[in-house]
């Protein structure tokens, strides 16, 4: 019973079936999708020793489904992912409306990306490709009216990439007559220079758009806001992965060695890294909490996209170990700025602040998620950072990471006032009632925090999956321990040392400022503080919280006017109003149309010669 | 000869007055005309001078002498369509005309764009 | 399991030593500031009194766990940096864990210790000490561009990113970094005036305006752990820069000379300077150290 | 039992004349005629359909062998399509049922009949007169029913398709007569077995007549101004008749005669690029109306304009999926023309506008809506996705790139324009007061059925394209037509 179609079969089917169950028993919707995620993350982990792959075909194309080492690390991503969202989602979801909807489009969702993953054919894989995309349109514009346009943009940025992706693969067609995965890896070179270009571009450009790459990433940051918390946690955690797999495959299995590798190379690396930067500049003037993390992950992909790109064994390694962290990270915090949704209303991060002591737990999955963000040790996101760095200044790429480094220092600011801005900060009247999220929210929140420290310690445990993958991907190989990193200069960091000293310093010095004086401390409020000389009254508002980089603001300067939103607003507009110019032909005149006709007609007699090659 | 050029002024004038009239009636009218015109030039391909009827019994009656009977049959079809779609023009004319109170099709251009 | 006692010993040794240096720099540069305002300072060992003063008195309120954790964090950064630097060269008691790191962790666990204390100072909610942490990371996304410049044109010219490789280069007086990469090191030295926070760029803290800034919740024994801190941060800084540029040192005696004549640098800058705003710090350090810190890597890769 | 094609003709053509005779006594008659000649010609379809696909059916009316009298030609191909015919016309009628509630019903369904029975005479009939015959009986039963609802907008949309569909049929006489001049033969595989002599001169003539007249009806640009006005002036079912069953009927035609008389490469050529045309300029038309039924109608000039690009790339691959799509072009249509048809009845209003937060409050319709616009931008795992892909990848393979760039383009306007109605069904506040009327039973099933087909073929495209392969064989093989078709 472990197999591909079993797998997809489960989940499509399970989405159904919670659609029915919100309809007629609502108890057991949650049940069904949860134990389908289970029994699927089952599957997922068993598949690789069990099937071979699943051929079949649908009209003139053969279907071929199967497993590889670089498709599993995915796999199990999601499962593991979707997993934790959908527990997380049994308490979040309760008591909304339309929730056979939600569920059945958010399983059809991750049905899609293991369809897309196991995929071995470019049909079956477009396919999937397309049903993630409506199912998460679907859920982009599930909350509320505002969220339509939000939808619809998403909608037209996913049908640009849908249709690059269809007309790579019509070009592929076209010249090797087979969409088949192996047989396109195999002989993509003996296309024509022209048509591998375009296929290379036409593919990047449409796994770009899922992945949020600039300038493509405009949808990102309002669909993210608009999709509910449990969602967007796979939104950013799992499905912008996809655009992830897609790159990976064209980089390494299409586009290297051909003679435009390197320079397909060297823009996608920058254009990563500038991905990166910008959006990290943007974030910081977000006020949305949804929003700040969704420029956030349009940054972090913006690494993952120039370590893939830089294609040094390091920097895929650790491309492919940020991929998972930011998975894990990402959904985190969505998934934390969702619990503190869900008790306040609110995401705006000028309404709500003073939360730590509410809701402890929700702080330190988000306290955790900054870190890891941050790339700072002991946690996960550190190792990932570290091989970025150490790849690009290895790889002669010294001012791509200055660009990394920056943007990667500047999430800092982000980082910090996403936390501050909720958590820290005064406390405030509304928010006095505020509890803490319900159980099932917090414990995959707080599962995945501590998984974040354990690959922050043992890299290891997920170094070996992607060796694998990266074996599949054109047999690089980077050497690795459990916890000890190596650069190509023969540096090396040992992680079990660096948390080890970290944490035993650590613990001393909170052993030793907690005993010194140790007594049952009052407690004092926010309002209790230091503020040269004057009390403050009750009533007072002291958070600082809006523009709270306004001076960072000034020094950038005019750097973020320009907005490539307006831009393809200004454009869309443009095109309409042409359109509208164009369909004055219909005057709605039937002697106008007979005279058309006519004129037609006789243009084709006229012009036979030049038309048909024949003279009248 | 004669035939095919009447024929074809026919298709003409009817063809002028479908363009360049701008009561409907006179559009309708045009459209008759340009199916009479389409009519004889049919009924002038089979038509042989000093033909008859094909009618074998009768002795002596070469090929070459008769008349092709087949575009007139073709024709008695054409003109009881060409018929039938002049009465539902006119029908809607009269329908253009009780909504519209005009026949002048510049102004029954409600629907446009 | 065996246990490297030379190494327990050295990690036990090493943040006393860089405490007592760094606090004692602390006493020597109120010194100097004052004989530069005219005016008598306090005895050089009054920063001794001081912290072991703070230690001593009583903390009755908590401004909740964050706010408690925050002194930790800070000192867990500014001990373990010091842990991944080698104080000595060629010295095995305080190479320490120098050989398990190198400079990209060392960037990063700097940055530790700042976070740390941004979150605790954000929960006590003081706004003060909230826009003190906005200047400050604002400022340190000012600095890190000249300094990780720096750093990476010294990194592409060695071929290394680790410390200790950095010093076997640097084995004889003209060999020093600061004369293989003299442009390095001057992007690298401004980018070191940020990160030291005297003026002109103390906007962070700037007492008579936002009260101090982050530590202005800060009081007892969290003051006094923070002053540790501080103290031992500080001589890991003038280390770490020691070692990259100056070539080490061999023993604790040209290590303070060297380590004194660099504090001097941001001291003496600070002491003539007046405060610049944050947007202005920012853009200074975005001007002439980044373009300096460009052509040192230009530099570095027309050399080849 | 032993069918024949003839009854297609015959058995609708008889009731059309019945219905008003049945009028007299009964309504409910009236209504229930058509449904049963429907079902039972389904059945007849369904029956001929494998013996078709072993060897075409030549019908020979009168007893004069061909090339001398009218024989019927009912191959793979025109099984194909009028099956397809069939079971739209029963979901039509079926929708019909409770939706055409306005006097005169006997006319409506007359009508209906003679729109079923000429255009299956297109689709079968191996005369090119004959032929003739069925395009004006189908015509002038379009143009009736277009003026159906005797409103003032009806009759101006009527008399525009009139004044356009006499061009089309002036110019088809005036080809089937060169046609006759030049072989002497009305018989279509006779006059293809001897066009080959004919001199090209009068054979592009002849070309451009026949491209011109189909042109039209088969709503190539410049043709088509007649079809917006039409289609939305129509009543609703009606629109589904002409998207689905007229216009399928002259594109037949098209491309029968295309194949099988000239085979000329440009024309394929110049049909491709008015293919191209015809659907940028729909689409972007399509992108500001006001009117759902409007814009509706330009989606299907839009489709076409698809469809020709497939048939004017000209291979046999090209041609499978050109008729893919336009089974599902009929089917999907036909299902976005009934709904629309409820949703407009429900707001009261013609316009996009009024169609606000009905999702909310006719929940079943709007889903079938939505579900057809997903389905006709192509969206898997609707029908619509698979047809898309067989033109795109069979375009690509014939070398036209640009056309696929093309056709995506305009399927992203497609998507905006359609997304934006059913954002507008789902996300709107609920404006409508009518919670009174609901969408009768007979309705839903019509729509149904049409929703089940498009996910059945979404799911399973290779059913329907098993059946494509011998119909496109049938359109493409010029030798196989003749062979047949002159019983040899």
């Amino acid at each position: 019973m472990i197999s591909i179609p079993v797998l997809l079969l489960l989940i499509f089917a399970a989405g159904l079936l919670a659609f029915i169950a919100h309809h007629t028993i609502p108890v057991l919707r949650d049940a069904i999708v949860i134990i389908a995620i289970t029994i699927a993350g089952y599957i997922v982990w068993q598949l690789p020793g069990q099937t071979s792959n699943v051929n079949f075909s649908i009209g003139m194309f053969a279907i071929n489904w199967g497993v590889t080492e670089y498709s599993q690390l995915f796999g199990l991503l999601i499962a593991v992912l979707s997993f934790f969202a959908l527990i997380y989602s049994s308490a979040f979801m309760a008591n909304k409306e339309r929730l056979g909807y939600f569920y059945m489009n958010f399983m059809f969702s991750i049905g899609a990306m293991f369809g897309i993953v196991y995929s071995q054919d470019l049909i079956s894989l477009f396919f999937f490709w397309e049903i993630m995309t409506w199912s998460s349109f679907m859920l982009t514009i599930y909350c509320c009216e505002e969220a339509q346009s939000v939808g619809l943009k998403y909608f037209i940025f996913s049908a640009i990439g849908a249709y690059s992706i269809l007309t790579a693969i019509v070009i592929i067609y076209s010249g090797l007559g087979s969409l088949q995965l192996a047989n396109i890896f195999a002989n993509f070179g003996t296309m024509s220079i022209a048509a591998k270009l375009a296929v290379v571009i036409l593919l990047i450009t449409g796994f770009g758009v899922k992945s949020a790459m600039m300038p493509l990433h405009v949808w990102a940051p309002d669909a993210y806001k608009m999709s509910p918390a449990p969602y967007t946690a796979i939104f950013s955690g799992a499905l912008s992965k996809m655009g992830i797999f897609g790159i990976g495959l064209v980089l390494f299995k299409l586009a290297a060695g051909q003679g435009f590798y390197p320079y397909v190379q060297e823009i996608l690396a920058w254009i990563g890294a500038l991905t990166a930067l910008f959006s990290t500049f943007y974030a910081i003037f977000q006020t949305d909490a949804k929003k700040l993390l969704a420029y956030s992950s349009i940054g972090q992909l913006g690494y993952i996209i120039t370590g893939l790109a830089i294609g040094t064994p390091l920097s895929i390694t650790a491309a492919l170990f940020l991929t998972i962290m930011h998975g894990i990270f990402k959904s985190m915090l969505f998934l934390s700025v969702g619990a503190v949704y869900y008790r306040t209303g609110t995401t705006n991060m000028n309404e709500v602040s003073g939360l730590i002591r509410k809701m402890p737990y929700t702080f330190f999955t988000a306290l955790f998620g900054i870190i890891t963000v941050a790339g700072i040790p002991p946690l996960g996101g550190f190792a990932g950072k570290w091989m970025l760095y150490e790849s690009l200044i290895q790889s002669n790429h010294y001012f791509l990471v200055i660009v990394i480094f920056f943007a990667s220092t500047a999430a800092f600011l982000y980082l910090y006032r996403f936390i501050f801005s909720m958590f820290l900060g005064q406390e405030e009247k509304e928010t006095e009632n505020v509890k803490e999220a319900p159980l099932r929210m917090i414990v995959p929140m707080l599962i995945l925090a501590v998984s974040t420290l354990v690959f922050g310690v043992f890299p290891g445990l997920l170094l070996k999956p992607i060796s694998g993958a990266m074996g599949y991907l054109g047999n690089f190989q980077h050497a690795w321990e459990t916890s000890v990193l190596f650069n190509n200069w023969g540096s090396e960091i040992d992680l079990n040392t660096i948390v080890t000293s970290i944490g035993g310093v650590f613990i001393i010095a909170w052993i030793l400022i907690t005993v010194k004086g140790y007594r049952k401390n009052r407690y004092v409020t926010t309002k209790d503080i230091h503020t040269s000389g004057e009390v403050p009254t009750g009533n007072e508002n002291l958070t600082y919280a809006i523009d709270f980089y306004k001076p960072f603001e000034r020094a950038l300067g005019s750097v973020l006017k320009p907005s490539v939103d307006k831009l393809y607003n200004y454009t869309g507009k443009l095109l309409e109003d042409s359109f509208e110019h164009l369909r004055y032909v219909y005057t709605g005149n039937g002697q106008t149309y007979a005279m058309y006709v006519m004129g037609f007609l006789l243009i084709l007699f006229l012009f036979s010669e030049l038309i048909f090659g024949v003279a009248l | 000869m004669i035939y095919y050029i009447t024929a074809i002024l026919l298709i003409l004038i009817g063809m002028y007055a479908v363009l360049t009239k701008k009561n409907i009636i006179k559009i309708v009218i045009g459209l008759s005309i340009v199916d009479s015109g389409v009519n004889l030039l049919l009924i002038s391909i089979g038509y042989i001078k000093n033909g008859t009827a094909p009618i074998f019994s009768v002795k002596g009656l070469t090929p070459d002498k008769m008349v092709d009977p087949v575009p007139q049959a073709l024709v008695l079809t054409a003109i009881v369509i060409g018929l039938g779609v002049t009465a539902v023009a006119l029908s809607l004319v009269i329908r253009l005309y009780d909504h519209h109170k005009t026949l002048n099709i510049d102004k029954i251009r409600k629907l446009k764009w | 399991m065996d246990i490297n006692w030379l190494k327990v010993l050295g990690i036990i040794i090493t943040p006393i030593i860089a405490f007592i240096v760094g606090v004692a720099y602390g006493g020597i540069v109120r010194n100097i500031t004052a004989r530069v305002q005219n005016r008598f300072g306090p005895p050089v060992v009054q920063n001794f009194w001081d912290i072991i003063k703070l230690y001593s008195k009583k903390t009755t309120v908590s401004h909740g766990w964050m706010h408690h954790l925050a002194p930790v964090f800070a000192i867990t950064a500014s001990v373990t940096t010091l842990y991944f630097i080698p104080v000595l060269r060629d010295s095995k008691l305080f190479a320490n864990l120098s050989f398990s790191g190198d400079l990209i962790f060392l960037l990063y666990i700097m940055v530790f210790g700042s976070l740390g204390m941004a979150l605790g100072v954000g929960q006590s909610g003081n706004p003060n000490a909230a826009i003190g942490v906005s200047r400050g990371l604002s400022m340190m996304v000012g600095y890190e561009i000249p300094f990780v410049l720096a750093l990476v044109a010294i990194m592409i010219q060695f071929h290394t990113t680790s410390l200790n490789d950095l010093l076997a280069v640097q084995d004889k007086f003209t060999n020093w970094i600061i004369f293989q990469s003299p442009i390095a090191f001057i992007a690298a030295i401004l980018a070191f005036l940020g990160m030291m926070g005297y003026a002109p760029f103390d906007v962070v803290i700037a007492p008579a305006e936002i009260a101090s800034g982050p530590p202005s919740e800060f009081g007892g024994k969290y003051l006094g752990l923070m002053q540790t801190s501080r103290s031992i941060f500080t001589f890991a800084k003038l280390v770490l820069f020691t070692d990259i540029f100056l070539g080490g040192a061999g023993d604790f005696g040209t290590l303070i000379v060297k380590t004194f004549l660099l504090y001097m640098i941001p001291v003496l800058t600070g002491i003539v300077n007046p405060r610049f705003r944050t947007e202005q710090a920012i853009r200074f350090f975005w001007k002439w150290p980044t373009v300096f810190g460009v052509i040192a890597i230009l530099a570095v890769v027309m050399k080849g | 039992m032993n069918f024949s094609p003839v009854h297609f003709i015959a058995v609708p053509l008889f009731a059309a004349f019945l219905i008003p005779i049945v009028g007299r006594f009964s309504k409910e008659a009236v209504k229930l005629i058509p449904g049963l000649v429907l079902l039972y010609l389904s059945y007849v379809a369904i029956s001929l359909y494998p013996i078709a696909l072993q060897k075409p059916i030549v019908e020979i009316i009168a007893g004069f062998k061909p090339p001398f009298g009218i024989s019927l030609y009912f191959g793979p191909l025109a099984a194909f399509l009028v099956t397809m015919v069939m079971l739209i016309g029963l979901v039509i009628w079926l929708y019909s049922y409770k939706f055409i509630i306005r006097e005169p019903l006997e006319k409506y369904y007359m009508l209906f009949m003679l729109v079923i029975a000429g255009a299956t005479g297109i689709m079968i009939t191996g005369d090119i007169f004959n032929m003739f015959v069925f395009l004006e009986i189908t015509s002038i039963a379009a143009y009736s029913l277009t003026a159906f609802l005797r409103d003032k907008d009806g009759a101006e949309a009527a008399f525009k398709y009139l004044l356009i569909g006499s061009f089309s049929s002036t110019f088809y006489l005036l080809a089937v007569m060169l046609i006759y001049a030049n072989t002497g033969t009305l018989n279509i595989a006779d006059i293809a077995a001897k066009m080959q002599t004919v001199p090209n001169q009068p054979k592009i003539f002849i070309m451009i007549l026949f491209l011109v007249g189909f042109g039209i009806e088969s709503e190539l640009f410049p043709l088509n101004g007649w079809a917006p006005d039409a289609y939305s002036q129509a009543p609703s079912p009606i629109g589904g008749v002409f998207g689905g069953i007229v216009v399928k009927a002259s594109t037949y035609a098209m491309m029968r005669f295309a194949f099988v008389l000239f085979n000329f490469h440009s024309m394929f050529e110049l049909i491709l690029v008015l293919g191209v045309i015809t659907m940028l300029i729909a689409e972007m038309s399509a992108m500001r109306q006001q009117q759902i039924k409007r814009m509706l109608a330009f989606s299907s000039i839009g489709q076409m304009g698809l469809i020709m690009i497939a048939f004017g790339v000209g291979t046999d691959a090209s041609v499978r999926a050109a008729l893919f799509q336009v089974f599902n072009h009929a089917v999907i249509k036909t299902l976005l023309f009934l709904a629309a048809g409820y949703l407009v009845f429900h707001s009261g209003s013609k316009k996009i506008s009024a169609l606000d937060g009905l999702g909310h409050n006719k929940p079943i319709t709007s889903f079938f809506f939505a579900l057809g616009a997903l389905a006709i931008i192509g969206l898997p795992p609707f029908s619509g996705f698979w047809s898309k892909l067989y033109i795109l990848t069979s375009v690509a393979k014939g070398g036209f790139l640009a056309s696929v760039v093309l056709i995506l383009f305009s399927g992203i306007i497609e998507a905006i324009y359609y997304l934006r109605v059913v954002g507008r069904l789902y996300f709107k506040k609920d404006v409508s007061q009518d919670n009174v009327r609901r969408t009768p039973i007979s309705g839903l099933v019509a729509m149904g059925i049409l929703a089940v087909v498009i996910l059945y073929v979404g799911l399973y495209p290779h059913q329907i394209i098993d059946l494509i392969k011998p119909a496109a064989h049938d359109l493409v093989d010029k030798a196989a037509y003749i062979k047949y078709g002159l019983l040899h």
